[in-house]
């Protein structure tokens, strides 16, 4: 008898390609059929995964050695060649690899099992960026598919991770299937984040999406399907009733959600507005109409993200203490703010994405913003926040996003701390004092060097208003009795889990 | 006739033919761009277009309308720009779900509604003609999701009696096919058995008072041949022509049901393809409704010449 | 010429009597009718000066709350007066489902007299209704906004846009049936205009179908509008209707079903007046039935 | 003249309507539409039903069958016996099973009474199907034995065409044969020849004669042909205002009428001898046919059928002022002729001129013009009323055409209906609401109020009594001297005929077998058809207005 787990993810999976893309469901199945060579565990540290490595004295020669008994699914052994091609084609593509890759010597294969990668300069943080767990983590694929451009998707969909991808039974959008991956030889120790041994105890995962929460819940509850990755919040009280449901949050860090302004037009050209503008909002209003549960939100005020290494919450006050209407209003009126509208764009398909700009917008007003809301699909925003036209022409003033901690957690990899103009993340900042602050970040070589730059930096956001970080909250899964010994990961990962008949 | 239904048949170039270009010009129209929603949220405006060059959205319009064309008159759809799968190999895993809940919603909704319809007509201004109108207004006016939520509260949750979600394909054993369907086709059936209901009423009620109902009484023949087969045929043109539009409606997709029960027909498929911008499954969803939409047509018009002879093309 | 005055004078009084005002009489069902669309109507109308709160006011504190003396029918997931929205929500939504009824029967109207009759025009028009019967409304709408910006009209125009070939096909199907009949030849026989058979003879034949899938329009398009809204097609999600009440009450169908329930409800019952009142306007339209009324 | 003579005393009686009242539903107090109708027929009797247009026989007869329109008349008093049960206290199943098993009715317009979407031979094997249990092939071989049995030419293509694609006469065969298929005990006639030409008239009277002796079947016989009474009747009945006026055996009713109704009725049936000819006219033609043909093509969907020649190579022509009969056997394409030269269908090949105009081949858009030219009293005068339409708005629709100011139109309607016997207050009433001869008479007045050129009557006086069917003569002749009208009139009629036409057509299988002056034709017919016309016209060795045979017989 097979042993089937049917997961429902927070999305459907759509393209196949964990490097072309950051977006998270395509992530979560880079983990399932790839691995990767060294892996973060559940104290950010990194652990060797598919490879040991050694660090030369100079921290300039980083060696990897691959283990033994390696395999892709077609059999192949993986080599060194292999993950050479990976991590180029990786670099290429990833924020944080780009960096590696600009003080990057050689990188090469020396030997069937060694990789050698040498730097020009030494870069502290390369474990960690080699290792980290999102946004896009050097897979290992063959050589033959990563060989390809960064910029075309891969058209063949081979691992050497624990489970097989069942190509005749992919829908896009609607659901994948994978297979246990027999040959796979997982790590001695425990399993802790990504790192670890990864044990597979099922035969067969099946991802299926469900665009309806409701219909989730009730097929849990029916004993259809065995996890639901994201639940709403709201609907907690009716799984609440279930004996056979189990709800938990797995993820500690959970997401960081925020609002990003645009620099370029008014009237958030002006640092006034923009403090204006931030002192209006109120984390408790956002998260209270967001989440609704107390349990499951956390007002924060830092931009790292609180109980990180690099968390504080310096200058955040009234954010986190319910806003400063008055304080507010002051400001515009020192400012001169002349009534130019606020375009505040609102997705409305994405439902963790829906409350926010209603709350801001609210608040806006009551500060003395005119402000224009304007609904739209997601991919439409997505477009329209590339567009550096005025606000009144497709152009845009202010939109909300969320973040995965780990993705923001650190000055090196938070898009939003890009100082750099146009070449910034959008909103488009030109801020000489950030970038500054960056480099002192990756000189810095101790943690508590770095914490004390990134202190420095969290009153520079908060004072520029970079971006506006309006709390954090946490997303609770649900999953069947059955399965048992599901490990905690910001990614939901089906190795060690255990299911029941 | 023979020569009607030919030219009916051929017309299907022309029809698609505009579909393509209108379908072509409107999708870029609309802002959106696929290269966003391939690279996530923390790409860079370079590798943006780097991405969107490898898909060939840099070219001009006319370049990519012309690949385009010259993909069709080779049969094929071209892939998702998305998930790099042929569309013709997406639409056909969709189209069959949604084909099965629509064929079996129809006759579901005909075999109630056309009944009700012709009580509620013959006995007009009475109760069950109101019962039959109340019902249908609440048809009409209640979100489908409702209806959705309360089947499968009633039948699966309370009575378990059906599963909650779900499709399986009739080949899997058409019982199990019917214990997952069946409430997604009472869902959509709903509205529809309302709208049938309505339009039979109606069109009944123009017939009812003819002089050949008469001479159908006058026959003796039995109340149910009077009304089924006597007046409901002279009936029929406008029902049949709700039935239609109505079926093609559901074979375009009902995105709603489809995402409560969890179905993966093309419905969602289109929407999901509209909302990421995946112009060559769009483009190809398109232009299959618009094929499909013309042969629905054509059964229709033909049948109209089957319920009433007198029409001629 | 000797015949019968005499007859004629008591056939005149006999007649008179069933054709004229008797015929004309409506039962309480329709009366009825029409004063609970008023009463929402004006209701609608009035919404600013008479609900209780801001309709768009929120308050995290007070999300899904139960009704209470402060919010009779209770809040939403934003803490926004449920009463006043659900009031508020009808100006929309009724100027939207029934702007699109009417303007997707009217259009239809035209087009489908027009293909039921002349048969090349029919062979040209069905072809074209085919084509838009394919384009899904949703394309339409974020189509329709980036070429006109968001508005009112952008949902109209995306919600009759795919309707209409549906109407037109409903009246060229009656059309097809009337034009055989001898009254037409009749008409023609004596002169009349094309124009003038097609709207005075053929036109009133498609009443009794077109009004029920006027009413179905009405209702479809208030519910529609919440999905196009959502796409950035209409108004502003901010702005209560009674589609968007119910859809965005759709996550909290178990937990707060009252969120879908009145919105819900003032649909139903507009929806039933609107049909109470058209049933009743075609039955006084038709001659014939009024002589099996009494 | 032999009249039937035959006693029915002691016959068991079939039908007793005792006082029968009929009444508007829901309004007691206008007059009744039947007041205290009584009425008796006996096993094997012929009751023959005669009287005034609009005066209550086609009410009597469906009070019987129980099928009064709901909600508008209802019968309010008195009994209809049938085998000593009370038809008006019968549920609707018992009066269904009545129907099925005893009672047939053959109802007055054929057109309407039959299913459009159905085809007529399957119209007609539905009696059997409830009825009896045939095997498909002896059903089919009952139904193509009885359309052969009321004269129906090409059965097995009528058995399949739809009502629509047959004659008015082929029409009111289907409906007999319906009727009779079944045998029943008491038969029903509404006015069941109106359509049909002489001899095959003769046919079907015989037919239903035949049935009487086998079966013993009553049959009560609407009729406006005296002719026909004569004939076929046992008793005649006369009605008049709801009332039945009078009552007597045949011979007694023709010879001695009681009543001033009845004798004015019987003096206004026309006399089979022509009238003498009037002055030869001046000037051309007005309307001109010449080797008019007309094809029906029958289309399935994949076989091509056979097409119906329905005329062929017809030539006429007609002097202003002048009328042209066309008479000749049902179905021999006299519709259509009309119809062609109409222009409501397209001829085949041939030319039709009309004042000095080919319209043969002119669009729909450039035949405009020429409508108000040339008009149509269309044989199915029912249908042809637009039915949501007050009669009056019909009236006027055609003047309005025309450039005609409203009032004026409105006021010359009112006039019209006057001239035709109708209340002029009729105008806002529907065409529903009247009898079959009152309805014809409104499509007489549409066609006249266009004063045309070029009249068409398509059998316009056939459901007409002889008093107001001589009324309506009087006045087409006078708006003939009038105005120069010049009429194309076909009839089955002969005593019509004889009485207003100065040429006659004579037309059998679409060929024009014969053209002549009325004169000649009638009394001197050449071709063998002609004669066989006039040998079966009904009645014709009696004097009617004389109460008398005819003398020279
Ligand atoms: N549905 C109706 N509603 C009201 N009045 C009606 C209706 N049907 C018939 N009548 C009236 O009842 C009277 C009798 O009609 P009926 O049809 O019996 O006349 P008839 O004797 O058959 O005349 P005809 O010889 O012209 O057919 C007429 O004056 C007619 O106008
Ligand atoms: N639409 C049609 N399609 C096919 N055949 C038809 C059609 N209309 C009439 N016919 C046939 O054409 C022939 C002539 O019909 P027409 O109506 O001209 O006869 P008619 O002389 O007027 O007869 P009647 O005296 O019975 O009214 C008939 O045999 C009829 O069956
Ligand atoms: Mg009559
Ligand atoms: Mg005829």
């Amino acid at each position: 008898q097979d042993k089937t787990i049917t997961a429902v993810m927070h999305s459907g999976l759509r393209v196949l390609d964990p490097i072309i893309t950051t977006a998270h469901i395509t992530r979560n199945h880079g983990y399932m059929i790839y691995d990767v060579l060294v892996a973060v565990d559940e104290n950010f540290k990194p652990q060797p995964q598919m490879a040991d490595w050694t660090i030369s004295d100079d921290n300039l020669v980083y060696t990897f050695t691959l283990r033994d008994g390696l395999k892709f699914h077609d059999g192949a052994a993986v080599t060194a060649a292999d993950a050479v091609a990976s991590l180029t084609r990786w670099g290429k593509r990833d924020s944080g690899g780009q960096l590696i890759f600009d003080i990057t010597e050689s990188l090469e294969a020396k030997d069937d099992k060694t990789i050698v990668w040498t730097l020009k300069s030494p870069f502290p943080a390369l474990l960690d960026t080699v290792g980290k767990q999102s946004a896009v983590p050097p897979f290992i694929m063959p050589e033959r598919v990563a060989s390809g451009s960064p910029d075309e998707a891969i058209t063949e969909y081979v691992g050497s991770g624990p489970f097989v991808f069942v190509q005749e039974e992919y829908q896009p959008g609607v659901s994948v299937t994978y297979k246990k991956f027999a040959d796979y030889v997982p790590r001695e120790g425990a399993a802790s984040w990504m790192a670890g041994g990864k044990n597979v105890k099922v035969d067969t995962v099946k991802w299926v999406t469900m665009p309806d929460a409701q219909t989730a819940i009730n097929a849990i509850m029916s004993g259809e399907i065995d996890y639901i990755e994201q639940v709403q919040i709201d609907l907690l009280p009716i799984l609440a009733a279930s004996e056979d449901v189990t709800v938990e949050t797995r993820d500690d860090l959970g997401y960081q959600t925020i609002g990003r302004m645009n620099f370029k037009h008014p009237p958030f050209d002006n640092k006034k507005i923009r403090q204006a503008a931030q002192m209006a909002l109120s984390q408790e209003d956002v998260l209270g109409t967001l989440i609704g549960n107390a349990d499951y939100y956390k007002v924060c005020g830092a931009i790292f993200g609180c109980g990180t290494p690099l968390g504080d919450e310096s200058g955040s006050q009234t954010l986190t203490s319910g806003g400063d209407v008055e304080g507010a209003k002051k400001l515009l009126e020192e400012a001169g703010y002349d009534g130019t509208p606020v375009v505040l764009m609102q997705p409305t398909d994405v439902v963790s994405l829906t409350a926010q700009p209603v709350v801001a917008a609210q608040a806006l007003r009551n500060a003395g913003f005119n402000v224009d809301m304007q609904a739209m699909d997601w991919q439409t925003l997505v477009t329209r926040r590339a567009s550096q036209s005025k606000p009144a022409e497709g152009g845009w003033n202010l939109f909300f996003t969320n973040w995965m901690v780990p993705e923001i957690n650190s000055p090196l990899i938070s898009p939003m701390l890009n100082g750099r103009g146009d070449g910034a993340w959008f909103g488009w900042p030109k801020d000489d004092a950030v970038e500054a602050l960056r480099a002192d970040f990756i000189a810095a070589d101790t943690p508590e060097k770095q914490k004390e730059v990134a202190v420095a930096i969290q009153k520079h956001n908060l004072d520029e208003v970079l971006y506006i970080p309006l709390g954090e909250y946490a997303v609770p899964q649900a999953r069947s009795n059955k399965l048992t010994n599901m490990i905690p990961s910001p990614v939901p990962v089906f190795w060690n889990i255990e299911k029941a008949d | 006739m023979l020569g009607y239904i030919i030219r009916r048949i051929l017309a299907v170039i022309p029809v698609m033919t505009i579909v393509a270009i209108f379908v072509f010009l409107l999708l870029r129209l609309t802002p959106g761009d696929p290269a966003a929603i391939i690279a996530g949220d923390m790409a860079t405006p370079a590798q943006l277009e780097r991405i969107r060059t490898s898909l060939g959205l840099s070219d001009p319009l006319h370049v990519q309308f012309v690949t385009w064309v010259g993909l069709l008159l080779k049969g094929e759809l071209g892939t998702s720009l998305i998930s790099n799968t042929p569309v013709t190999q997406m639409i056909g895993q969709r189209i069959w779900p949604t084909f099965n809940i629509a064929v079996l919603t129809i006759v579901l909704s005909v075999l109630i509604a056309v009944p009700m319809g012709v009580l509620a007509a013959w006995r007009h201004r009475t109760w069950v003609d109101y019962a039959v109108m109340a019902f249908s207004v609440l048809g009409f006016s209640i979100p489908v999701f409702v209806i959705g939520y309360l089947f499968i509260q009633a039948f699966a949750i309370e009575l378990r009696w059906f599963p909650v979600q779900g499709y399986a394909a009739p080949s899997e054993g058409f019982g199990k096919f019917l214990a997952r369907a069946i409430l997604p086709c009472l869902t959509l059936a709903t509205i529809y058995v309302a709208l049938i209901a309505r339009m039979t009423r109606a069109s009944m009620l123009e017939v009812l008072g003819e002089d050949y109902i008469r001479t159908a009484r006058a026959k003796g023949v039995k109340e149910t041949v009077v009304l089924f087969r006597h007046a409901l045929r002279n009936a029929a043109v406008p029902i049949m022509t709700i039935i239609g539009t109505g079926f093609a409606l559901l074979i375009g997709g009902v995105v709603v049901t489809e995402s409560v029960f969890n179905i993966p027909g093309i419905g969602r498929l289109t929407v999901d393809a509209i909302l990421a911008r995946d112009y060559p499954v769009i483009q190809g969803m398109i232009l299959l409704t618009s094929g499909l939409y013309v042969f629905i047509n054509l059964v229709i018009d033909l049948s109209y010449t089957f319920f009433d002879p007198r029409i001629r093309y | 010429m000797a015949a019968s005055p005499q007859p004629a004078a008591r056939l005149q009084w006999l007649f008179g009597a069933i054709a004229l005002p008797r015929g004309w009489r409506v039962g309480a069902g329709p009366l009825i009718a029409a004063a609970v669309l008023v009463v929402i109507v004006a209701a609608t109308l009035a919404a600013p000066l008479i609900v209780p709160h801001d309709p768009m006011a929120m308050d995290a504190l007070q999300r899904l709350k139960g009704p209470s003396d402060v919010y009779p029918l209770g809040t939403d997931a934003y803490g926004r007066d449920m009463l006043s929205r659900v009031v508020t929500g009808g100006r929309v939504s009724l100027l939207i489902g029934i702007g699109a009824a009417v303007i997707s029967v009217a259009i239809g109207l035209m087009i489908g007299l027009v293909s039921g009759f002349f048969r090349l025009a029919d062979a040209i028009i069905m072809r074209v209704m085919d084509s838009l019967m394919a384009i899904p409304s949703i394309l339409l709408a974020i189509a329709l906004v980036a070429l006109n910006g968001p508005s009112i009209w952008s949902v109209m125009g995306a919600i009759t846009i795919p309707e209409i070939p549906r109407v037109v096909r409903l009246v060229r199907s009656v059309v097809l049936s009337a034009r055989e009949e001898p009254y037409v030849e009749a008409a023609l026989a004596l002169g009349s205009s094309m124009p003038k058979i097609l709207w005075q003879h053929l036109m009133p034949n498609t009443l009794a179908p077109l009004i029920v899938q006027g009413t179905y329009i009405c209702a479809s398009a208030i519910l529609t509008e919440a999905i196009l809204s959502f796409l950035g097609a209409g108004v502003s999600t901010e702005i209560p209707t009674w589609g968007n009440i119910m859809a965005e009450g759709r996550v909290y169908f178990q937990l707060k079903p009252s969120l879908i329930f009145w919105p819900g409800l003032m649909l139903s019952l507009c929806i039933l007046s609107i049909n109470l009142l058209g049933d009743t306007a075609r039955d006084l339209l038709d001659p014939r039935l009024k002589k099996r009324e009494a | 003249m032999k009249f039937k003579t035959r006693s029915f005393d002691a016959a068991p009686s079939v039908l007793e309507i005792e006082d029968l009242t009929v009444q508007l539903a829901g309004n007691r107090t206008a007059a009744p539409v039947l007041d205290k109708v009584s009425l008796k027929i006996r096993q094997g009797e012929t009751v023959c039903l005669v009287g005034e247009s609009g005066s209550g026989k086609s009410v009597t007869s469906l009070s019987v069958m129980g099928l009064l329109p709901k909600g508008a008349l209802e019968a309010t008093g008195g009994r209809i016996g049938l085998e000593g049960r009370n038809l008006l206290e019968l549920g609707p199943q018992a009066m269904r099973e009545m129907r099925a098993q005893k009672i047939s009715m053959i109802f007055q317009e054929p057109m309407t009474a039959l299913n459009p979407v159905m085809r007529v031979g399957d119209q007609i094997g539905e009696v059997l199907d409830t009825h009896t249990r045939l095997p498909a092939r002896e059903k089919r071989a009952r139904v193509l034995d009885i359309m052969n049995q009321v004269h129906l030419p090409d059965v097995e293509r009528i058995h399949r065409s739809y009502p629509h694609q047959l004659s008015g006469g082929q029409r009111q065969r289907i409906m007999i044969a319906m009727a009779l298929i079944l045998e029943p005990q008491l038969l029903i006639a509404d006015e069941p020849t109106t359509a049909l030409d002489v001899t095959t008239q003769k046919q079907i009277l015989g037919l239903i004669a035949e049935l009487q002796e086998k079966h013993g079947t009553a049959v009560l016989f609407i009729t406006h042909d005296m002719g026909v009474v004569a004939e076929i009747a046992d008793t005649v009945h006369v009605m008049k205002l709801g009332r039945i006026v009078e009552h007597a055996p045949v011979e007694d009713l023709l010879r001695r009428p009681r009543e001033d109704y009845t004798k004015q009725l019987l003096q206004s049936v026309p006399s089979l001898t022509p009238r003498p000819a009037r002055p030869e006219p001046q000037g051309g033609a007005v309307l001109s046919v010449s080797g008019l043909q007309k094809t029906y093509g029958a289309h399935g969907v994949f076989a091509r059928r056979e097409a119906t020649r329905a005329a062929n190579d017809v030539s006429f022509s007609i002097p202003r002022g002048r009328t042209l009969g066309i008479v000749g056997e049902s179905g021999s394409g006299k519709s259509t002729v009309a119809r062609c030269i109409m222009r409501l269908i397209d001829p085949t090949e041939g030319d039709i001129r009309v004042a000095d105009r080919e319209i043969a081949r002119l669009s729909r858009h450039a035949l405009r013009p020429y409508r108000k030219h040339i008009q149509i009293v269309f044989q199915d005068p029912f249908r042809s009323l637009n039915p949501r339409w007050t009669i009056g708005r019909s009236l006027i629709e055609g003047p309005l055409n025309i450039g005609a100011d409203r009032k004026a139109a409105l006021k010359r309607a009112a006039e019209l209906l006057t001239l035709v016997g109708l209340p002029d207050d009729a105008v806002n009433r529907y065409p529903h609401q009247f009898s079959g001869g009152q309805r014809q008479r409104v499509a007489i007045a549409r066609a006249i109020a266009m004063e045309p050129d070029v009249l068409v009557a398509d059998e316009a006086v056939s459901a007409l009594d002889v008093s107001v069917q001589a009324q309506v003569l009087d006045l087409l002749d006078e708006l003939q001297k009038k105005l120069g009208i010049a009429i194309l009139f076909i009839t089955h009629d002969l005593r019509v005929a004889a009485q207003i036409c100065d040429e006659v057509v004579v037309m059998q299988h679409g060929h024009v077998v014969e053209h002549d002056t009325a004169a000649n034709v009638l009394a001197n017919p050449q071709h063998a058809y002609t004669r066989a016309l006039i040998e079966a016209a009904p009645g014709r060795l009696w004097d009617f207005a004389n109460f008398r045979e005819l003398k020279s017989a």
